[in-house]
């Protein structure tokens, strides 16, 4: 057992139940908690792959991003209401079927597939390299993010601001 | 600038969204309809840029390409935008006119993520053209969001389409999992050695896909989203999404694939079939006519499915076929719809009752396009359904070619419960239906091109047949 | 480690955030769902990137993420929209378009 | 006229004056109607033209006429008109002509009417002269939907409300009322051209041809198996529109619904159009199914005649019972074809040709009785013929053309057919469709000394009611000419069915 | 010529068909037809006079039905000895009985006049049409086309409940009959490739005909002659078809048409020569139906019905005599039977015309006021009862001769009997109507008393009583070749059976010396059943009724709630197929997820599969 191994065991553990915990828990508020923490050890998992840029984008992006505004809009939407936010679940045992069956048979499939079995280290450094590919090969999709965040910022202002 | 550059059309709508974006800033209390003009007078210049496009140019390292293919898309796209932005301009809704710019910059940057899409050979591209079409339908689908339905049909269009959009986000990074790049042209090789990866890859997709597209099961969004958005934007969304989708579909599993593609056959028929039957049957009960359109939607979806079954020239020149009759008859009645709505304040079919004694032109207009909804001919609906069943039986698939024929029994059947009201039920209320001149100019628009397409089919088919053919030929 | 073990680990994840889409009765629940599925996606394409020893796939990551961002920023509009409209914080409350 | 797209004109003449009518008529009921005498006259010109000029001796298709359509794929419209298609042609022109005049007192909505009709007309023409199969089909449908337009808005409901057995689903559709008829004609249609146009679609593929022409694809010789489900797919499809048991239960609702036109038009030669399709396509390009499925064509057949004639005689309603007379008769044209043998298709050909014209008469007459007695119900009237001696006589001579009567049309059709019979290969044919013809007479005669030749009904509504007038002469005048010139002189149509049924049955290698 | 008498009728028919206002008028129209069956009985008389002469058949014919090979089917005429002779009659009685009419239908209004000469020259056409037919299509035609005018005729006052029922029942028995003959005419043109009576003869003659399967094609076409000739058991039309006017009754139900079935098998015998079988199954029908008719006959207290039933029970005769071989015996009854027959329709026509009534019970010494009428009437009598000097007796005696040369004893004694029948109820109408005192006062419908009829009713009278004179006397004296030598007794026995029935009717209903009603009794079950006519009514009726409407209506539901209960039931089920699948779509989000999720993995596990 390698120090490799312990740690993603360790992450794999820590992810998959904060998981649960996030589509399980009673409370809407902890599950944006638990929600914050998979997202960080998801950032763990990047950091095993030898992604420290990405691993830094999920934590700033995601967890705190993400999570900070989804919080913000619980917050928002309790004062709306005025009680707190219910979190209950319906057809467990039907989603828990579908989700089941997906589950197996992705790993069915995936047990049959031919994989890499070692990293293959990259020619430089992968952050330089995201930046050099963003800026030649995936500038239109870069420049199609700009519009879509644009638009993004646009519709949800005009959906979530009160009728004037 | 030589629109046969690749990126110049959509450099230029880029510019229009900017320009609209910042009419927004400035002209807030003017009142919109100037944007609306603007947008619609862009979108012409663009459609003439399109038209004068001639494909075969590549840029951007591969990532995106100017063919056959995408021009067709982008020409499509062009067409179903300029005939929605047209029947917007017969809104009279608050929203339309207090915040018409935020709409239409929403309405041109997903115009955007589909022109794009239809030239992506990259997955990247892709997925992110494909992302910037469907974020903003969500908006536009809310876009009035003082109407009691209007948030319930975002937010269930927005939920599903964001799993889907997951799904396929998933499937695509199995794809890129076999392949190590994102290059598109990798997947025949891929297929032809039956990677494993790459089929749960592609399988995963054809799941997200098939919600774009609104495939059953994966259809359930429609109808909901069709009664609750504002009727030029359903009749838009109708269409142009669809048709990404299945470009996009073409390109991952048609193009270049060649005889791998047969892979697919068993699963599409099957989805098709599916489609065809439930969507058809749902339809019958309907009484709100956005439903019933949006269901028959549907049912066309699952004859599409056909013509992609038959994973041949023909079945994709057929589909391409299809799906430019569809845009004219679709579009052309939720217009009428759009028209009566505005009157009767109300889409139940019930209102219906008389219209062609009430406006015989618009009745007339509306039994058009049902009719060639329905594949009679003389429409290009006809045609269209024939195109498919033709490339279905090629195939030697002559059972599904039987069950989409009997369907269309089926169809019509609610079509004509439609007919029935406007021409054979009496209506209480004597007085002609106002129709608005832009809406007049969409409506026309969309009966010249089914009967355009339906006395002379041969060079329409011709074309989407050299179309097709380009797929095949590249592998 | 092997490929296998990330792929397992994000097939596992995604199926719980598939599992919560599917259950989950309020719609901020639901997005959160959607959240897990994107993350385990995002797993997958840095594991592949990594066992290729190409970049492309990390790209994809941040575009990925950035998306997702502008989706649970208009997810949440959304939502906010409706609970000012309904009043209500349950998705499966919101039914009037259905049939 | 030589070099004139003479077919073309036929054709399209009802239709360019239904375009005429739409555009200009609106609240100009005599332009209306002379609109569409004048388009239906020219179509009644070409024909009788095409009649006189068609070379006997030369035979096969003539007035040859192309446009290519979709080349594409192999479409073109491709016209052309033999022995057995003149024929139909003619009953067409005769039939629409005399429905132009019996609906002359149609008041609601003249324009709309008149357009459909003649649009309805125009499909008719096109199916019977086009060549290319898919220019076929394409009239084909035309033919079939104005239909619902047609009988929904100008239709009469009947008072028929059945309960009991499967009441529920009765309720659900909604027997009884026009709606109901009007939907369930156009939808059981367009059901069997789905399965024409699979199998349509299957044989070009098969023959790997480049074109839809029928000419092209009778050279080729297809592989018995498909040959065999295609008969069957188009047996079906066009079955149905000859009301072949058990899908001919469209018909009586249909024709009871209808507007007299209409009925007229579509028992009269929308139903052929059925019995024409399995004739030139099923027999004409699948020889080696036509064999193998005679037996099933034939017995069904026989089942129409006697059956029809039975559920007949069960009616009460008068255009029910003209209505199951049809399904009767239309078993003798699909006994005729499927005898294989010269007389029995010469038969069936002509009984098109008979049925065609009697039945028109037929549905012209309760029309005519109907606008004035408001009545369907046979035995609630009666003693007509004092009243109206003009109606009964002609009625009576469409009867005994309809039970088989010499010097009528119905005769020659019917013997030819028993003649065939006989000779084919399963001769107890015969039998039934004797007894049918007995059957015939028992409810024709019934029905006829029922209404008119009878004590006269002492109902008040009953009394003091006009004989036809006018322009309803001219139809009856027609129909009931017509009726008896081509039993007196058969040869005038059956010369010209000879000659195009014996090259076929000769495809098929029976003659 | 032979044309001219096809033609003359067809144009005045056509004539007054179609030129309505001439129709309209009455008695314009009645003389026109009346000159034109003139001109056709003269063109019948020099056909005749020019077969003779020439002593060979004359035939033409045209194509009718084309077909690959030319012709199916011809039309023309063919006029040799029988069909000359049959003309002859034919357009003779035709001409008495149209001129007869003129007086008989006086009192009808204009329109309903042209409207029955246009129905007697449309059967004078197709009768002759019938006599002169070359083959069996156009015999059939016009065997068909009589029927038609026989249906119209019957029914020719159809605000009568019972006139029109019967014109319908007599088309449906008829028609019954047809189809047989239909079938024997298609059986027999496949057995033999031609419809041509000259080519039948010659292959029958040559042996050409097969036997195999003959019997089952004469049987079949004896069917049809069963039928028109209202042989047992479809004899149950022509009674009741005495509804018509009388000189109809006169002209198609005793003279012309209801012989055409005895015309028919005169003509085919040459083909029922080959088929002994079915030549005995006629023979016995045929003395079945001769006793039968006459005991039923005698139980008629309506004049036409009793003539009625003698015809039906001398046509009985007719038949045997083919049925024995001797189809000329037959034939020549029937040329005999056609004028005296006539001649007492016409003279019972001229009685009902004069008392209003058919009743013979109500009329009685009409001797006194109606004297013509009573003397041809008594020679029309004398001649049916077969009493020598009378046109009657040597046909009939030629037929017993015949049967008993035939070796058909059973059908010997039964026609014996019915001779003697024969004359028992023709005198029972003769006492009763013109020399017993009345037994009702008589309030006959007329408030003046009866006389003899007018000239034009009259004239034709005297024409066929000297006719059934002259034939009678001539034959006397110029004994024609017999086919069969009678032996020496049957002269006598027949004299002598119809002088037995002479004089128990006259001692019964003239002297009373035997109570009418003791003798009826006396008869036992035999009167009951006679009274009831067989049953032979009943049963059809309860054919109809209780089989064929009973089946109508079952197929009449069966078609309405199954047939088309199934498709109204699948069409339902479409519909709420619709219904229940929008079910799903139950507008929570969290189910759309659920269907996508579900769909996925549908297709995923489909993807497993097929790796």
């Amino acid at each position: 057992m390698t120090l490799e191994v312990v740690g993603f065991w360790v992450l794999a553990v820590l992810l998959v139940g904060s998981a649960l915990a996030v589509v399980l828990t009673k409370n809407l508020f902890h599950s944006v908690l638990w929600l914050a923490l998979a997202l960080t050890g998801t950032a763990g998992i990047f950091l095993m792959l030898e992604a420290e840029f990405l691993a830094g984008v999920q934590i700033l992006l995601y967890a705190g991003g993400v999570v900070t505004v989804v919080v913000f809009a619980i917050v928002v939407t309790e004062r709306l209401v005025g009680t707190r936010l219910a979190h209950t679940s319906r057809r467990v045992l039907a989603g828990g079927a579908v989700a089941a069956v997906f589950l197996g048979v992705m790993l069915d499939i995936l047990a049959r597939a031919p994989l890499a079995p070692v990293m293959v280290p990259m020619g430089a450094d992968p952050t330089k390299l995201i930046g050099m590919a963003l800026m030649t090969r995936f500038l239109l999709p870069f420049e199609l993010l700009a519009v879509l965040l644009l638009v993004s910022l646009l519709a949800a202002s005009y959906l979530a601001r009160p009728e004037e | 600038m030589d629109p046969s550059w690749p990126l110049v059309i959509e450099g230029w709508l880029f510019a229009l969204v900017l320009v609209i974006f910042v009419l927004g800033l400035f002209r807030r209390q003017a009142g919109d309809a100037v944007a609306g003009w603007v947008t619609l007078a862009g979108l012409v210049g663009l459609s003439i840029a399109v038209w004068n496009a001639e494909p075969g140019r590549v840029a951007l390292e591969g990532t995106f390409v100017l063919d056959e293919l995408s021009l067709f898309g982008k020409r499509l796209f062009m067409v179903a935008s300029v005939l929605s932005v047209l029947a917007t301009q017969a809104m009279t809704h608050a929203s339309f006119r207090r915040r018409g710019t935020e709409y239409y910059v929403a309405f041109l940057a997903s115009l955007l993520g589909m022109l794009v899409l239809a030239s992506a050979r990259d997955l990247i591209v892709l997925f992110v053209a494909f992302e910037l079409m469907s974020i903003p339908l969500y908006f536009l689908t809310g876009f009035l969001k003082g109407e009691k339905a209007a948030p319930e049909g975002a937010m269930k269009f927005f939920l599903v389409g964001s799993i889907s959009s997951a799904v396929v986000l998933y499937g695509l990074s199995f794809v890129y999992g076999a392949a190590g790049t994102t290059d598109m042209s990798a997947i025949p090789a891929l297929m032809a050695t039956v990677n494993p990866l790459v089929l749960l890859g592609l399988a995963l997709m054809l799941g997200g896909l098939g919600f774009k597209i609104a495939a059953v099961p994966f259809h359930m969004w429609v109808p909901d989203t069709y009664e609750a958005a504002n009727t030029p934007f359903v009749a838009w969304i109708s269409i142009a999404p669809k048709t990404a989708g299945f470009l996009a579909i073409f390109r991952l599993y048609v193009e270049g694939v060649g005889e791998g593609a047969v892979l697919w056959v068993p699963i599409v028929s099957v989805l098709a079939g599916v489609t065809i039957v439930s969507g058809n049957l749902m339809a019958i009960p309907q009484s709100n006519i956005k439903r019933l359109l949006a269901y028959s939607g549907v049912a066309h979806i699952g004859y599409l499915l056909l013509g992609l079954a038959a994973m041949s020239v023909s079945g994709v020149g057929m589909v391409l076929f299809y799906l430019v009759a569809y845009l004219f008859g679709n579009m052309g009645a939720f217009f009428v719809v759009q028209a009566v709505a505005a009157s009767e304040g109300s889409d139940e079919i019930e209102k219906y009752q008389g219209l062609a004694r009430r406006s015989p032109v618009l009745a007339l207009s509306l039994l058009l396009f049902l009719l060639s909804l329905g594949g009679i001919p003389f429409m290009a609906g006809f045609w269209a359904k024939l195109f498919i069943f033709w490339a279905v039986v090629e195939q030697g698939m002559y059972w599904l070619a039987f069950l989409g024929a009997v369907l269309t029994v089926v169809a019509l059947y609610y079509y004509l419960v439609v007919a029935r009201r406007m021409y054979i039920e009496a209506s209480t209320n004597p007085a002609p239906i106002p129709v608005p001149v832009v809406l007049m100019v969409a409506i026309g628009g969309c009966v010249a091109g089914i009967l355009l397409m339906g006395v002379y089919p041969e060079p329409w088919a011709r074309a989407f047949m050299r179309v097709a053919m380009t797929l095949f030929s590249t592998s | 480690m092997g490929l296998s073990a990330y792929l397992a680990l994000a097939a596992v994840i995604f199926s719980i955030g598939l599992f919560g889409v599917m259950t989950r009765r309020n719609a901020v629940g639901i997005l959160l769902g959607i959240e897990l599925m994107l993350n385990a996606v995002n797993i997958n394409l840095v594991a592949f990137s990594r066992f290729h020893g190409d970049v492309t796939g990390m790209v994809l990551t941040v575009f990925a993420i950035c998306i997702t961002v502008a989706e649970v920023a208009l997810g949440l509009a959304i939502v906010i929209l409706l609970f000012r409209t309904r009043r209500t914080a349950m998705a499966d409350h919101v039914d009037w378009l259905k049939g | 006229m030589t070099g004139w797209p003479v077919l073309s004109i036929l054709a399209w003449a009802p239709f360019a004056s239904a375009l005429l009518i739409m555009g200009l008529g609106r609240s100009r009921p005599g332009f209306v109607r002379w609109t569409a005498l004048l388009g239906t006259s020219v179509s009644m010109a070409c024909a009788l033209w095409l009649y006189a000029n068609y070379d006997l001796a030369a035979a096969g298709f003539q007035f040859y006429e192309e446009l290519p359509l979709v080349p594409s794929m192999g479409i073109s419209y491709q016209l052309a008109i033999d022995g057995m298609s003149l024929v139909m042609v003619l009953l067409t022109a005769i039939i629409i002509l005399a429905g132009v005049f019996a609906s002359w007192t149609v008041k609601t909505r003249d324009q709309e009417f008149y357009a459909l009709l003649l649009l309805l007309v125009t499909g008719v023409f096109g199916v019977f002269v086009s060549l290319d199969l898919f220019v076929f089909f394409l009239f084909y449908e035309i033919a079939v939907l104005p239909m619902y337009l047609l009988i929904g808005i100008w239709g009469s409901s009947g008072e028929v409300r059945p309960q009991g057995l499967f009441g529920w689903a009765f309720g659900r559709t909604g027997v009884g009322t026009k709606e109901y008829a009007a939907m369930k004609l156009t939808l059981y249609l367009l059901f069997g051209s789905a399965f024409i146009l699979v199998g349509m679609l299957a044989l070009y593929v098969a023959a790997g041809s480049t074109s839809f022409s029928l000419l092209a694809l009778e050279a080729v010789e297809f592989d018995p198996g498909l040959q065999s489900w295609v008969f069957l797919a188009f047996y079906i499809g066009f079955g149905i529109l000859a009301a072949i048991f058990p899908f001919h239960t469209w018909s009586p609702d249909g024709h009871a619904s209808a507007p007299t036109a209409v009925s007229m038009l579509h028992a009269g030669v929308l139903m052929k159009l059925g019995a024409y399709g399995v004739v030139r396509l099923g027999m004409g390009l699948l020889p080696e199914a036509t064999q193998q499925w005679a037996w099933l064509v034939g017995t069904i057949a026989c089942i129409n005649i006697v059956y029809g004639a039975l559920s007949a005689m069960a009616q009460k309603d008068l255009k029910y019972v003209i209505a199951y007379s049809s399904v009767s008769h239309m078993g003798i044209v699909m006994l005729g074809a499927a005898t294989l043998t010269e007389s029995g298709l010469n038969g069936a050909v002509f009984q098109m040709f008979a049925h065609g014209i009697m039945t028109g008469l037929f549905f012209a007459l309760v029309g005519l009785v109907y606008e004035k007695a408001h009545s369907r119900d046979i035995f609630s009237m009666g003693g007509f013929a004092t009243m109206m001696p003009g109606i009964a006589v002609a009625f009576t001579i469409g009867g005994l053309s309809s039970l088989g009567l010499p010097a009528t049309a119905g005769f020659v059709a019917e013997f030819l057919t028993f003649l065939g019979a006989w000779s084919s290969a399963h001769s107890w044919w015969l039998f039934p469709a004797v007894i049918g013809a007995f059957l015939t007479s028992l409810y024709v005669l019934r029905v006829v000394r029922a209404i008119f030749w009878g004590p006269k009904s002492t109902d008040p509504h009953f009394q003091n009611l006009p004989d036809a007038q006018g322009t309803e002469w001219v139809a009856i005048v027609i129909l009931v000419g017509a009726l008896v010139l081509f039993g007196v002189l058969p040869g005038l149509a059956l010369t010209p069915i000879d000659v195009s049924t014996v090259p076929l049955l000769m495809r098929l290698g029976v003659l | 010529m032979m044309l001219t008498v096809l033609l003359t009728p067809i144009t005045v028919f056509l004539l007054l068909a179609l030129v309505a206002p001439l129709r309209r008028s009455g008695r314009p129209a009645a003389f026109i037809s009346i000159l034109g069956a003139l001109g056709t009985f003269g063109a019948a008389v020099q056909t005749w006079v020019l077969v003779d002469r020439l002593d060979a058949p004359i035939q033409r014919v045209w194509t009718w039905l084309p077909d690959s090979q030319g012709a199916l089917a011809t039309v023309g005429y063919l006029a040799d000895e029988q069909s000359a002779i049959m003309i002859l009659l034919v357009t003779l009685v035709s001409l008495l009985v149209q001129i007869y009419s003129l007086g008989y239908l006086s009192d009808e209004p204009a329109p309903a006049i042209g409207r029955y000469y246009v129905y007697q020259s449309l059967f004078a056409f197709s009768m002759l049409g019938l006599v002169l037919a070359p083959n069996l299509v156009q015999l059939f035609i016009c065997w068909e086309l009589v029927g038609l005018c026989s249906y119209l005729l019957i029914g020719f006052w159809y605000k009568k409940p019972s006139a029109s029922r019967a014109a319908v029942k007599a088309f449906w028995t008829t028609k019954a009959g047809d189809v047989g003959l239909l079938i024997g005419i298609v059986l027999l043109w496949r057995h033999t490739g031609t419809f041509d009576f000259g080519e039948l003869q010659q292959m029958a003659g040559a042996g050409l005909v097969g036997v195999d399967g003959l019997a089952l094609i004469t049987f079949c076409i004896y069917l049809g002659a069963a039928g028109k000739s209202a042989q047992f058991p479809l004899h149950i039309w022509l009674p009741d078809a005495m509804e018509g006017p009388t000189p109809v009754s006169a002209l198609i139900h005793a003279a012309t048409m209801v012989t055409a079935g005895v015309y028919l098998l005169v003509r085919m015998a040459f083909l029922f020569a080959l088929t002994p079988d079915v030549l005995l199954l006629v023979a016995w029908v045929g003395a079945g139906t001769a006793l039968m008719a006459a005991i039923l006959a005698c139980a008629q207290n309506d004049i036409k019905r009793v003539l009625a039933y003698s015809t039906v029970s001398q046509l009985g005769y007719m038949m045997t005599a083919i049925g024995a071989g001797f189809a000329s015996a037959g034939f020549f009854h029937l040329l005999t039977h056609g004028v005296f027959k006539a001649l007492l329709f016409l003279g019972a026509g001229a009685v009902i015309h004069a008392v209003g009534t058919n009743d013979i019970t109500h009329m009685g010494g009409l001797a006194r006021r109606m004297p013509q009428t009573m003397i041809v009437f008594l020679v029309g009598t004398l001649s049916l009862a077969g009493v020598p000097l009378f046109a009657g007796f040597l046909s009939k005696e030629e037929i017993l001769a015949g049967v008993w040369a035939g070796g058909l004893t059973g059908p010997f004694v039964m026609l014996l009997m019915g001779a003697f029948l024969t004359a028992f109820y023709m005198f029972r109408v003769v006492f009763l109507t013109f020399f017993v005192k009345p037994a009702h006062a008589s309030g006959h419908g007329h408030g003046h008393a009866p006389h003899d009829a007018p000239m034009t009713m009259g004239l034709p009278l005297w024409v066929l009583a000297a006719a059934s004179m002259t034939i009678g006397i001539y034959f006397m004296l110029h004994h024609p070749a017999e086919a069969v030598e009678a032996p020496g007794w049957l002269a006598p026995v027949a004299t002598g059976v119809a002088l037995g029935g002479i004089a128990l009717a006259w001692a019964t209903f003239q002297r009373q010396i035997i109570n009418a009603e003791s003798l009826a009794r006396a008869t036992g079950p035999l009167r009951t059943v006679a009274a009831h006519g067989f049953w032979v009514d009943e049963a059809f009726v309860a054919v109809y009724r209780g089989i064929l409407m009973t089946l109508a209506a079952l197929v009449g539901w069966v078609d309405r709630y199954i047939v088309d209960g199934v498709l109204n039931v699948i069409s339902a089920w479409t519909v709420s197929g619709g219904d229940g699948l929008r079910r799903i779509q139950t507008g929570k989000v969290q189910d759309y997820v659920l269907a996508v999720g579900a769909g996925v993995v549908a297709i995923l596990w489909w993807l497993r599969g097929t790796m």
